[in-house]
């Protein structure tokens, strides 16, 4: 299956927005930058929505294979390893390639709205459009490398974009926090593909799938023959990898970076972390996924158990958070969670291979309704100018269109049928059933919550007080619901959010590339539908009115309430980490270690020999018969030297 | 191709400076010159691609040797091979980088240019000569321009600075040349004749014990060049203390020829000894790399943070040398030229911060992206190359190491690598901070609200030194092409065991 | 020949030898340390004359050198004694202990 | 006979010849200004530095006393060079002084002596010429006839060499006893190594290690330079240095070559102390003509260094190196001496912020000082390098690497001057100075003698070829 070479253009046309908007825009282009962007990301949104086509519809035969379209030998290591550089279509690359560039697009309209008349207008494009360059280039790789070289890419330019409002020292901390603990992830994940290189000679990655997986490979039983520390050499590649997944996608507890980076612009909260970046990490797992299901499932359960209790973790704190934005990126975390065990309670091939197909759709589904939460709420921001619950209430009237969109969102979300959410989630847990109950109790139990703080989001935004008491006092300054660009996202995607759920999504993606019937009954869904349901009910007690039913309750169960509202004290735990002991117990040492000690042994040895000199000065005493005194000490001591070495 | 013009041009350059008084005159010779050289080391590059397009292999291309001292078997001996080659190329970039960078040399300028044309002439004679005594001279001739520029031009404790660098580069150069006299008088061919030079000698096998004996002095005598820890304390001091450019040379070039010699004298030439020494050698590269990475961290001023860093990415050179493997050696050399390259741009960015705040410290410096958004964003690049970003040549380099590192499967070497790459998690920390507190933020002294950007000689210096790091960045390939044969020639001799 | 062997001549220069030596140590005045440095030449000397008359009786080189050691010696003299006096002059003494102005 | 009398000693009887006309122009003294003989004098030594190259032959007078080969002519030459450059950079300081003619004649004296020093065949010719360039040597010291110091550096100049020449004459005393002849080639001949002249050369050995300043016996060194006219230091400190060090390497390496394993011990030891020596003293000196006297100590350690290898290319070197260092150091002392006598400043404190008022004058001295601590493009930095190296050829390595890690500490303290010169401010720096015509030439000679002479290896071969001719 041979493909148009135009589908290069899907990555090529952001990074050209880039260049040209990063070197001229500020100077020249300012106006139009966001025209430009917004056009070329059409264009590669168009591309890709083609290369859906080409790839799907127009394919035949059985298998799904794995094409690559182009390829080049980037850096030669050894014979065998070297990183390529290429682009490479199979079912999940295919589905996010669509996701991230119509995402994108929305961003890039609502954006138009959203930051005009920002004084770094072009800027904020061109971060964008080398934000979508850098994902694309993640998701088309060929090489393990080439994610790895992406990964790197589209963890700076979500440092750039979080540090956006580089004057406000809030924005800059965030930044440097989102780009240092992915990055600490990363060395995990570089470490991995260290290890699976080594063993497989090969950074290529069909190649290095097959060698792994095919069990009669030499270089699989090295891979596992080799252990350190009681784990093969596989397990700790495997696990380092998924470190590094874990670190992008906010798992626990390499999470902590996820809620700061919301100081970042909203639109960009919405693309890269809600729909795109966040998710790499289970893409990364997706694409390794058949060496994590056959060679080494010992992995897969720790993915599976760091997923599970991820979703639930964070749903707990999303119930106690007040700044709407972090309430979101809480439920971004937990919805990541069910993703990510999904693919653990997923084996390889066939109806085994459920749990993934699962998680790609909902990874498909997610991406529409968490975008169209962020952009609702940025739309509500926008006109509140501020992301506290206590500024917001009563909204429904001012603001009709996002409060409906919103409304969808969360109904999806939640998962209450026949909102796209529903049916992933329901492949999930069908899938979590049939592997392990523990999880799907889990997972049940987070899905309640799902829907309790999202309808407490929906309420204490859109009902609660009552409307007239700010929309006046806020009309002044305020832009009412916003400009049309930010409406028609908000339409575009709340119609993703309905319509998603019912493509036949098994049909496109699976484990082993086969056609995979989704089943579906309805015994199974009648558990999360109620468990949503009562969640859903308990936030409309709470918070449809307002009353102080909620503080009532929040002090009953005081000690988890505070907990929760801490984030349960994990940001602290790794600010004790870095600065008591990374920076108080190393780094201080070795500058003083290094002033002192080293240098000081340096300057030691020249003081030592001014010190001489000023000490044996006095032999040079001035006095002539002391001169030939030592002449004569001198003459006799090597007449005696010399007699003693001839005898 | 003749080589000796690469030296000649310099020197004229630098002759031809002392003719004239005002600095305008003297700055444009000096800026025609390292241009003109940067255009000569082009053409170099494509005749050297020709050379070996059309087939040939010698292990070193323009050979050429000149007698000199007959009776000593000193020749005046000049070829180049690919790694020779990128070290020229890295020199011209980041001569003319410095010669822009102090347009407004107003001090002294005619002495100012003379001193880092020699410099540079020292750099081109120590890459492209193939004499152990040639390559002694250049590395000597290199060290006294350097303690001139700190003490005269320098900023802070200029004097104590230039003292110690000069002092310690010394100390270096005396345990090298004890190396080469090892070298020499064991390199008796059958009629008992010695040689200095490196082709002849590559073939000659010297003594294990000899080698043994005279490996450290020759491996630490170039490493006390390279910011070999723990004889790395003159970097910091003298590189703070320097003016712009002579910081740039320094870090740029002079460091590297530390790199350069350890390659092609000490391991090349005693490779036995080498890989007996290797643990050592590794365990120095690790520690400096992670020690100075945490040294930078605690760093208050912005030349100090470059200053240690470089320590620490200097680490990388020789931990690739360390480990004695093709793919780790490319490593090092590429770690070498893209390290060229990037300090001297943070440098210059700093150069040029400096010279419109007139400080470095990071607690009177912020939200500079407002007033200086260039010279931010060159920062920042410079920022972003040094934390191993990909498309810039810092990752390329990096990454090649820890690929060869890890061929290493004794568990020693395993840990020192594993380290090593932990290294890039607290370069980001050390950088970001850095950043963080100069570049974004708020602005802290509102006297910075009215600074100029940069001028368009600090622009173009910017640009030549971006292009090499973008070029390497994004297209490695052509790199790892120029320098694979050089260090693969070079396997002939290292990959040599005690055994063999 | 009549008695005197040849040891008793090395051991008088010798002896002498060592009192000029002595003598050049210890005295403080500069004419003085002069003289003791003429008294080892002239152990010198004795020994050229002895050796000369004694291993070597055929050739007389000894003795010239003998000739020249004088010579030279009167010359060296000649030019100490007229420094000490310029010293003196500018001094007002001729104490070696005194004559310490440059050391260390 | 006569014709090859006079053709042999042509250069002997030259310097003969020029001292009788100063001798003359002595005595036809008319208290008119002697400043124009300053250039006569001048014009005759350069007739007579070039006359050395022409009707070189070779060939022994007086049965052996008196040797003639081209290696001797060619140091003698050297020294003929010294002696210009010498009398170039003396004429601001003897210019107003009204004993010039004196200066040369003593000057010519000690030279005549040195040459026959080095043309000695024989124990008696060493001696006397021993002698007859030191005793003047002792006078010129003397010869700022009004200061205190200079008398005294006289005192103990002629002091001291009288008592080790003392010490000598009773080794050569010994030689004799043992041997019956005073011909080197006859002594060689009949050596047996018995105590008796194991114990005699010592005593010579210690005689030339008088006259080169070598540590124990260097104290007079120091002294007698700071007290002495600056061009004396120099004269001193070159070229009575050089000529003992070509005859003690004769005398070692012909004479006593089958003592060679007793007296390598011998230069092991001495040579190491004179560096360490020579470089703690001048760590710490204030007075730049005493800084120069330990440096020329620690070079003197340098040079036995590259003597103790015994071989032909140790000789060569060491000439070699002699060439270079009189460039080196007469420059910086033709420097120092224009500055001390115009300005009357001799400390280095004095030199600070010197660049601002006299640049080319800091650039001169600043040549000179690398070139003596031995930094490339200088000359320097090939005649040190190659003293190591063939100190090194005999595997004697540890003595190697003591030299060349004190060229460390001797880097700092001729940086230290350097520092000073073009770092240090200061308020009043020495006044901007109009430097005359002829120390200029004998400056310009040295520059270009230091950066030329490194990279003409031509210079090397040929003394290597001269010194391995023999």
């Amino acid at each position: 299956m041979n493909l148009p070479m135009n589908l290069l253009l899907i990555p090529l046309l952001p990074l050209a927005t880039f260049l040209l908007l990063g070197i001229f825009g500020r100077k020249y282009l300012s106006p139009v930058a966001g025209m430009i962007g917004t056009a070329s990301l059409l264009a590669s949104a168009l591309l890709s929505l083609q290369a859906a086509y080409v790839y799907f519809i127009q394919h035949t035969g059985e298998v799904y294979t794995s094409v690559v379209a182009w390829k080049m030998t980037w850096l030669p290591f050894t014979q065998d390893v070297s990183i390529d550089i290429g682009f490479m279509l199979d079912p999940i690359s295919v589905m996010m390639l669509v996701v991230v560039t119509v995402v994108s697009l929305m961003v890039h309209i609502y954006s138009l709205g959203y930051m005009k008349g920002d004084q770094r207008f072009a800027t904020y494009y061109a971060f964008l459009s080398l934000f979508t360059f850098s994902m694309l280039g993640l998701v088309v790789s060929v090489n393990i490398f080439q994610i790895y070289m992406f990964w790197e890419l589209v963890g700076v330019s979500s440092f750039l974009l979080i540090g956006y409002y580089f004057d406000k020292p809030s924005a800059v901390a965030a930044s440097k926090k989102a780009f240092i603990v992915t990055r600490f992830a990363d060395l995990g994940f570089l470490i991995g593909i260290l290890i699976l290189s080594y063993h497989a000679h090969t950074l290529d990655f069909p190649t290095l799938i097959h060698r792994l997986t095919s069990s009669d490979s030499t270089y699989l039983t090295s891979a596992i023959g080799s252990s350190f520390l009681g784990f093969s050499a596989l397990t700790w590649g495997l696990v380092l990898v998924f470190m590094g997944g874990a670190g992008k996608s906010a798992m626990f507890p390499l999470h902590i970076w996820l809620p700061d980076a919301m100081e970042g612009p909203t639109p960009v909260s919405a693309l890269i972390h809600a729909a795109t970046m966040v998710v790499a990490g289970v893409f990364l797992v997706a694409r390794l996924f058949p060496i994590y299901a056959i060679s080494c499932p010992g992995a897969l359960e720790l993915v599976m158990w760091t997923g599970a209790i991820s979703a639930m973790f964070a749903a707990i704190i999303a119930c106690t958070q007040t700044d709407i934005k972090r309430v979101l990126a809480y439920s971004t975390m937990s919805q990541i969670g069910y993703m990510m065990f999904a693919l653990g309670v997923a084996g390889y091939g066939g109806e085994n291979g459920l749990g993934f197909t699962a998680s790609m759709f909902h990874l498909f589904t997610h991406a529409f309704f968490k975008a169209l939460l962020f952009l609702g709420a940025g739309a509500v921001i926008h006109m509140i100018h501020s992301n506290e619950m206590k500024d917001m209430g009563g909204l429904r009237k001012t603001m009709p269109v996002t409060h409906i969109t919103f409304l969808i969102a969360c109904l999806a979300i939640a998962g209450i049928p026949p909102f796209a959410g529903f049916f992933s989630k329901e492949e999930i847990l069908s899938a979590a059933w049939n592997s392990n109950k523990a999880i799907y109790y889990i997972a049940i139990i987070t899905a309640g919550i799902t829907a309790f703080y999202m309808f407490r989001l929906y309420y204490t935004i859109f009902w609660s007080k009552e409307a007239n008491q700010h929309s006046d006092n806020h009309d002044e300054h305020s832009h009412g619901e916003g400009t049309l660009t930010m409406k028609i996202p908000l339409l575009i995607l709340s119609v993703g959010a309905i319509a998603a759920g019912f493509i036949p999504f098994g049909n496109f993606v699976s484990s082993d590339g086969h056609h995979l019937h989704l089943p579906f009954e309805l015994s199974n869904a009648i558990l999360p539908i109620i468990a949503a349901l009562i969640g859903i009910i308990v936030a409309t007690i709470l918070y449809k009115k307002e009353n102080d039913k909620s503080d009532k309750i929040a002090a009953a169960v005081n000690v988890l309430y505070t907990g929760a509202y801490h984030k349960f004290y994990i940001d602290e735990i790794y600010v004790f980490v870095t600065k008591k002991i990374l920076f108080n117990l190393i780094g201080r040492p070795a500058a003083w270690i290094d002033k002192n000690i080293v240098d000081g042994t340096m300057n030691g040895i020249a003081s030592l020999v001014i010190w001489k000199s000023n000490l044996i000065k006095s032999i040079q005493s001035g006095k002539v018969q002391d001169y030939a005194l030592y002449f004569y000490i001198g003459v006799f001591g090597l007449a005696i030297l010399a007699i003693y070495l001839v005898k | 191709m003749n080589l000796h013009i690469l030296v000649l041009i310099p020197v004229l350059t630098a002759l031809t400076t002392l003719f004239f008084k005002e600095l305008k005159q003297v700055r444009m010779i000096a800026f025609l010159g390292s241009a003109l050289q940067l255009l000569l080391s082009f053409a170099l590059l494509a005749v050297f691609y020709a050379e070996r397009a059309a087939g040939n292999v010698a292990p070193m291309l323009f050979y050429s040797s000149i007698p000199w001292f007959p009776s000593l078997g000193i020749a005046y001996t000049t070829g180049i091979d690919g790694i020779a080659m990128a070290m020229i190329l890295l020199s011209a970039f980041v001569v003319l980088a410095g010669v822009l960078v102090s347009w407004k040399m107003e001090k002294l300028s005619r002495e100012f240019f003379f001193l880092l044309m020699l410099l540079s002439a020292g750099a081109y004679g120590f890459f492209i000569s193939l004499d152990l005594f040639v390559m002694f001279f250049f590395l000597e001739i290199a060290v006294i321009p350097k303690f001139l520029l700190i003490g005269v031009w320098g900023s802070g404790r200029k004097e104590y600075s230039a003292m110690k660098l000069a002092l310690m580069l010394m100390g270096g150069s005396a345990l090298v040349f004890l190396g080469l006299m090892g070298i020499y008088f064991n390199s008796a061919d059958i009629h008992g004749l010695h040689t200095f030079n490196i082709i002849e000698l590559s073939v000659r096998h010297i003594p294990y014990s000899a080698q043994m004996l005279f490996f450290p002095f020759a491996f630490i005598g170039f490493g006390i060049f390279g910011a070999l820890f723990p004889f790395h304390t003159w970097v910091p001091d003298g590189h703070s203390s320097a003016p712009t450019a002579a910081s740039m040379f320094l870090a740029g070039i002079s460091m590297k020829l530390g790199g350069y010699g350890c390659l092609r004298v000490a391991t090349y030439l005693m490779p036995e000894a080498a890989h007996t020494y290797s643990p050592i050698i590794i365990l120095l590269a690790a520690i400096a790399i992670i020690y100075g990475a945490f040294a930078t961290m605690m760093q208050t001023d912005l030349k100090y943070i470059n200053a240690y860093s470089s320590v620490s990415h200097c680490g990388f050179v020789l931990l690739g040398i360390g480990m004695m493997n093709e793919t780790a050696i490319t490593g090092a050399v590429m770690q070498m030229i893209s390290h060229g390259l990037m300090t001297a741009l943070f440098f210059a960015a700093i150069g040029m911060i400096y010279e419109r705040t007139h400080t470095r410290m990071l607690s009177q410096l912020g939200g500079l992206l407002k007033v200086m958004p260039f010279i931010s964003s060159i920062f920042v690049i410079a920022g972003l190359c040094s934390l191993g970003l990909p498309g810039f040549s810092g990752f390329v380099a990096e990454m090649t190491v820890f690929m060869g590192s890890w061929q290493h499967v004794e568990t020693g070497f395993r840990i020192a690598t594993i380290l090593s790459c932990a290294s890039i998690v607290v370069t980001a920390v050390y950088i970001l901070r850095a950043a963080g507190k100069s570049i974004m933020g708020p602005i802290v002294n509102e006297h910075h609200l009215h600074l100029n950007d940069a001028t368009w000689n600090e622009k173009l210096a910017a640009i030549v030194l971006l292009f090499g790091i973008v070029t390497i960045g994004i297209a490695p390939f052509w790199l790892s092409n120029l320098i694979g044969p050089g260090v693969h020639g070079l396997m002939a001799n290292i990959g040599r065991t005690i055994l063999s | 020949m009549n008695g005197v062997p040849l040891t008793h001549m090395i051991i008088v220069s010798t002896l002498l030898f060592f009192i000029g030596a002595y003598g050049f140590l210890t005295r403080r005045n500069l004419i003085a340390m002069l003289m003791s440095v003429e008294l080892m030449l002239n152990s010198v000397n004795i020994n050229f004359i002895a050796f000369n008359k004694y291993l070597f009786p055929d050739n007389l080189d000894g003795l010239v050198y003998t000739i020249f050691i004088i010579a030279i010696a009167a010359a060296e003299a000649a030019v100490a004694i007229a420094i000490i006096i310029n010293l003196f002059r500018n001094t007002r003494s001729i104490d070696a202990e005194y004559a310490d102005k440059l050391k260390n | 006979m006569l014709n090859e009398f006079v053709i042999l000693m042509k250069q002997e009887l030259l310097l003969c010849i020029i001292l009788f006309i100063t001798l003359i122009l002595k005595i036809s003294e008319n208290e008119n200004n002697p400043k124009n003989w300053i250039g006569i004098i001048n014009g005759l030594l350069l007739i007579n530095f070039l006359a050395g190259f022409f009707l070189s032959t070779t060939g022994e007078l007086f049965n052996g006393m008196f040797k003639v080969s081209e290696l001797i002519i060619f140091e003698k030459n050297i020294l003929n060079l010294g002696l210009l450059i010498v009398s170039l950079m003396a004429q601001p300081y003897l210019k107003n002084h009204k004993h010039l003619p004196e200066f040369y004649m003593l000057l010519l004296s000690t030279l005549i002596g040195m040459f026959f020093m080095i043309s000695s065949g024989n124990l008696l010719m060493f001696y006397v010429g021993l002698e007859l360039s030191t005793i003047p040597m002792a006078a010129l010291a003397n010869f700022n006839l009004n200061k205190a110091n200079s008398s005294e550096a006289g005192m103990k100049m002629i002091l001291s060499s009288a008592f080790s020449s003392a010490l000598l004459l009773m080794g050569v005393s010994f030689i004799y006893g043992t041997t019956g002849t005073f011909n080197f080639t006859q002594i060689t001949a009949s050596l047996d190594n018995n105590a008796l002249q194991v114990f005699a050369f010592v005593l010579l050995f210690t005689g030339f290690a008088f006259k080169l300043s070598v540590v124990p016996f260097h104290f007079w060194t120091a002294d007698v330079y700071e007290g002495a006219p600056v061009p004396v230091a120099a004269y001193l400190s070159v070229v009575s240095k050089a000529a003992v060090a070509f005859v003690f390497v004769t005398v070692l390496y012909k004479v006593f070559g089958t003592m060679a394993n007793l007296w390598y011990v011998l230069l092991f030891l001495t040579s190491v102390l004179t560096i360490g020596i020579g470089n703690i003293f001048a760590v710490r000196q204030e007075n730049i003509k005493r800084f120069l006297a330990f440096s020329s100590i620690a070079q003197v350690g340098f040079i036995l260094v590259g003597i103790s290898s015994g071989t032909k290319a140790g000789e060569a070197s060491m000439i070699y190196f002699l060439l270079i260092y009189l460039f080196s150091n007469l420059g910086a002392f033709a420097v120092v001496n224009v500055v001390s006598t115009m300005s009357g400043k001799e400390n280095i404190s004095d030199y600070k912020g010197f660049y601002k008022t006299n640049p080319a004058l800091s650039w001169f001295l600043t040549i000179a000082l690398f070139s003596l601590a031995g930094v490339p493009p200088t000359a320097g930095f090939f005649g040190k390098l190659f003293l190591l190296t063939s100190g090194a050829s005999t595997g004697n390595y540890l003595l190697v690497g003591f030299a060349a890690i004190n060229m460390i500490i001797s880097m700092y303290y001729y940086l230290r001057i350097v520092k000073a010169i073009f770092m240090d401010e200061n308020a009043m720096p020495i006044a901007s100075i109009k430097t005359e015509i002829l120390p200029r030439i004998a400056i310009i000679i040295c520059i270009v003698g230091i950066l030329a002479t490194g990279f003409m290896g031509s210079v090397y071969n040929y003394i290597y070829l001269l010194s391995s001719g023999i």
